[in-house]
């Protein structure tokens, strides 16, 4: 067992990956047993995860060296930088890949209902793992290259994925947007990391952010990782193409796609805190984050009100809530420099912001699956013409239920929890702020509400007479979401301690990450 | 279907290209090359092939089918070699030392012996076989598509 | 409105491309090389290579190189997905 | 030649990719959006793989190398990555073109779109 957590953030990276590279072939004998592999690895994964998640709460960060004679030699010999690629797990990548491990989970269990009348089902399910892959390998690695690798991997099976449908235009429209939006930013960062490597000769994080001096090349190298990690977040002045990539993908798809939006933020986070941290302009960056988390609160919010299409609906959301997670974690940035402030409300702020991120993973998928349902159901996505489907869809309406209270952060919901702690810890730095998102989350409780009275309320149409409840595996998909909100729900104090200050501190603490990297040296 | 004159043409090169491939996969450690490079290149040959007759034609021998198993095959290759070395590390250079391409060459300049450079020749040809399978399949199947055919799922 | 907005985001990408591409080191000097040193000198010794861009790729940077394989896999896969045929076997049109 | 004046491969990369993005960002074809994008790898590889240049110095091979300092083999390999990389972007992307234009018959990006805001 030992054995197993030493080798446990490869093994994570790669099982995903050797299933992939199976999946044709053994998909290719039976559809079956296709499904077993699929779930059988993504099972093996979670364990995995919340596995290595104890480890390393006890015994702290996790480095390992590919190629090395053993994980923890960093630097070869006497040599001062790391030459190999190393993988580093902290509490806040570990918080990530929890969630994403659980949300592929489900995903994957949702699909095989979801796309039961498809064809290339085989190859759906090979970018699916490529996808749980690639997102795992953001979350972990500690090289800047490698994360431009994971990244590219992640972008190019969503974009296949959410092209899926062929038959329909729109599919391809969203997923040629997706895949122009993702390549230009890739290299972007592609450019920013040569800037890097250029100056220190490095590509290690860790390494990096030893020796980095912030020059204007390191300022410059800085804003091109963050505009490329923003727009791939989807942040507001450079959304556009989010509800139109996220609307036409299989619902189970776009679940997984908000999760990589979260990895691509976990970057930027990743980006300020660990490479540049103390030697960053904390507050003119956290501002920034701040200002345009707002907008993005702001203007997801406006433009959901007038969606007719249930997926926009809740993309436009999706871009709203995540506007509360860059201002929760930006006001901590904001404080960085100065420790008090850090204290009293700068490390509840970023917790504030991480946990959202925790409990937006969890109800935002629910929501995209329960669309899904909707759409596989009555093959529309227009609010408008659908009506009175609660008496067919008990289920469906009682899980769109649990996500629409915990969205709009009603007590006792998970997304009360996220969000007290945000507006509590923000009205000290600033009370605009939290009036803002109390307001935003009026208006989301508002929209949602019309959408449930929409979809579910009111008398039965009779062109939906053949309508029933979804099939079960997609119910055990949306399930496994619900409980993880219900869990959230019961033991908040729990999950804070256990998961999510560790994960703030993780991203804090700039020191303990480089000491992982280059203090191993006795 | 290009003239009798560029198909018997292109019949005889594909040879040479392929041979020319392979030699730049196989020596990709110790000369300018490697996996992707000598894959590209036999890649090109079958482009060539391409252009010389109709997609049609060459569905005929080359199936997409087949390509995406040899694909898959050498990808789980690659990844097996990787995970070979878990006893000690993931990617750790297992074979160093032993008789199969496990010889270290003097430090310096020197002539380049093909025996050694442990699992990186291996993974030179893992990647060369997927590279070559892939990229045929997807040139395949744009001509295939675009010409109005069927691509088989 | 749009055609400003899209001179002006191509302004400030453009002088932070030219002004980063002035402000690092004179082409051919570079002025930090530890880690390519180090790799230069051991990579013969390490990974058995003569080729040491081969011995970055395959030995201490592997995990790109699987990434990257895994990148064409998951490109032909898309590819291939999206260029199915949408009958199902033994159905006709 | 020994020294090249000027920092020439790091103006051309910049140059290549300030065009591709002028293209990206005014162009309506998706065709060209593409070039561009293609473009912009160019850019970006030409200036990774010239970060590792040392003048005068040998390819970082030892097979029959003339004795000398040797130029720096890490950016070789990233931008061996990189090519391969936006090879199989750019092949996901024609693919989607091909589908966008089967399905609406233009390739004009303001045509072609079926959704709005």
């Amino acid at each position: 067992m030992a054995d197993l957590m030493t080798h446990g953030a490869i093994l994570i990276i790669a099982i995903p990956l050797l299933a992939a590279f199976l999946t044709p072939l053994v998909g290719m004998a039976s559809q079956k047993a296709r499904n077993i592999l699929v779930v059988v690895s993504l099972l093996f994964v979670v364990v995995l995860v919340f596995a290595l998640a104890r480890d390393i709460s006890i015994n702290g960060i996790h480095v390992y060296t590919l190629g090395a004679t053993a994980p923890e030699v960093t630097t070869p010999g006497n040599f001062i930088v790391p030459v190999r690629i190393i993988l580093e797990v902290d509490g806040m990548s570990m918080l990530m890949a929890m969630l994403w491990s659980i949300v592929s989970l489900a995903a994957a269990i949702f699909s095989f209902s979801h796309i039961a009348n498809e064809t290339g089902q085989n190859r759906f399910y090979t970018l699916l793992l490529l996808m749980v892959t690639g997102g795992f390998g953001m979350m972990f690695t500690g090289d800047l290259f490698n994360l431009f690798v994971f990244l590219e991997i992640a972008s190019i099976s969503g974009a296949a994925l959410i092209a899926y449908r062929t038959k329909f235009a729109d599919t391809q429209e969203g997923g040629f947007k997706y895949i122009v939006v993702s390549a230009i930013a890739s290299l972007m960062v592609l450019f920013a990391i040569g800037l890097l490597y250029a100056q220190y000769n490095l590509l290690n994080i860790g390494a990096l952010a030893e020796v980095i001096q912030y020059t204007t090349v390191d300022k410059i190298a800085l804003a091109l990782l963050l505009i490329a990690f923003t727009i791939k977040a989807g942040m507001v002045p450079l959304h556009l193409w989010f509800p139109d990539a996220y609307s036409v993908a299989p619902a189970s798809i776009t679940g997984m796609l908000v999760i990589t939006s979260h990895a691509c933020m976990y970057a930027a986070f990743r980006v300020c805190f660990s490479l540049y941290g103390n030697m960053l302009d904390a507050p003119v960056v956290g501002w920034i984050l701040i200002v345009f988390g707002l907008l993005s609160m702001f203007v997801g919010v406006t433009m959901a009100i007038f969606q007719k299409d249930v997926m926009r609906f809740m993309s436009y959301h999706a871009i709203s809530q995540l506007g509360y997670m860059w201002v929760g974690v930006g006001v901590g940035l904001a404080v960085l420099g100065n420790a008090e402030l850090l204290a009293t409300y700068g490390r509840d702020a970023m917790s504030g912001g991480i946990f959202h991120i925790l409990n937006h993973a969890m109800y935002k998928p629910l929501l995209f699956f329960t669309g899904g349902a909707l759409f596989h159901m009555t093959g529309t996505r227009d609010l408008s013409k659908m009506g009175g489907l609660a008496h067919k869809m008990k289920w469906t309406a009682i899980l769109y239920i649990i996500g629409t209270l915990s969205i709009s952060g009603i007590p006792p919901l998970n997304g009360f929890s996220s969000k007290i702690l945000i507006y509590e810890s923000v009205y000290q730095f600033n009370a605009i702020l939290t009036i803002t998102g109390i307001v935003v989350s009026i208006l989301t409780l508002a929209s949602f509400t019309k959408a449930f009275h929409s979809a579910f309320m009111g008398a039965e149409l009779p062109e939906y007479g053949k309508v029933t409840e979804v099939p079960k595996s997609m119910i055990i998909g949306m399930a496994i979401l619900a409980a993880g909100i219900v869990f959230i729900t019961l033991f908040p104090s729990l999950v804070v301690d256990r998961a999510i200050q560790p994960a703030a501190d993780a991203l804090i603490n700039q020191g303990a990450y480089i000491d992982a990297i280059t203090g191993a040296i006795p | 279907m290009l003239s009798k004159i560029v198909r018997t043409a292109a019949n005889q090169l594909i040879v040479f290209i392929a041979v020319f491939g392979l030699y730049v996969i196989a020596h990709g450690h110790i000369t300018p090359g490697g996996g992707f490079q000598g894959g590209a290149i036999i890649v090109s040959g079958v482009v060539m092939l391409l252009v010389a007759f109709s997609s049609h034609e060459i569905k005929k021998g080359l199936r997409e089918r087949v390509l995406s198993v040899v694909e898959s095959s050498g990808a789980l290759v690659f990844i097996i070699l990787a995970f070979a070395g878990i006893g000690t590390v993931f990617f750790y250079n297992l074979l160093l030392g032993t008789p199969l391409f496990g010889g270290i060459p003097a430090t310096g300049p020197g002539p380049g012996n093909i025996w050694t450079g442990g699992i990186i020749p291996l993974m030179n040809f893992a990647v060369g076989l997927k590279v070559i399978a892939g990229l045929s399949a997807v040139v395949l199947a744009l001509a295939l598509f675009s010409s109005g055919e069927e691509v088989e799922e | 409105m749009r055609q400003i907005a899209g001179l002006i985001s191509l302004l400030v990408l453009v002088v932070f491309i030219v002004s980063g591409v002035l402000l690092i080191h004179p082409f051919g000097h570079p002025d930090a090389s530890a880690m390519d040193d180090y790799i230069i000198e051991n990579a013969q010794q390490e990974t058995g290579s003569n080729n040491v861009v081969a011995a970055v790729l395959f030995d201490y940077r592997g995990l790109d190189t699987l990434g990257e394989a895994t990148i064409l896999f998951t490109a032909v896969t898309g590819v291939l997905l999206l260029l199915r045929s949408l009958k199902r076997k033994g159905e006709s049109s | 030649m020994d020294y090249i004046p000027l920092d020439f491969p790091f103006l051309a990369a910049a140059l290549l990719v300030g065009i591709s993005f002028y293209i990206i960002i005014f162009k309506k074809n998706l065709t060209k959006l593409i070039m561009g994008v293609a473009m912009l790898a160019s850019g970006v590889n030409l200036f990774l793989v010239a970060l590792g240049y040392r003048a005068g110095a040998n390819a970082p091979i030892y097979t029959d190398v003339p004795e000398g300092p040797m130029v720096m083999s890490i950016p070789q390999a990233l931008t061996l990555t990189s090519i391969v990389i936006n090879v199989a972007v750019l092949a996901l992307m024609l693919t989607m073109v091909i589908h966008i234009y089967r399905h609406t018959g233009t390739l004009d990006s303001e045509k072609s779109r079926k959704m709005k805001g």
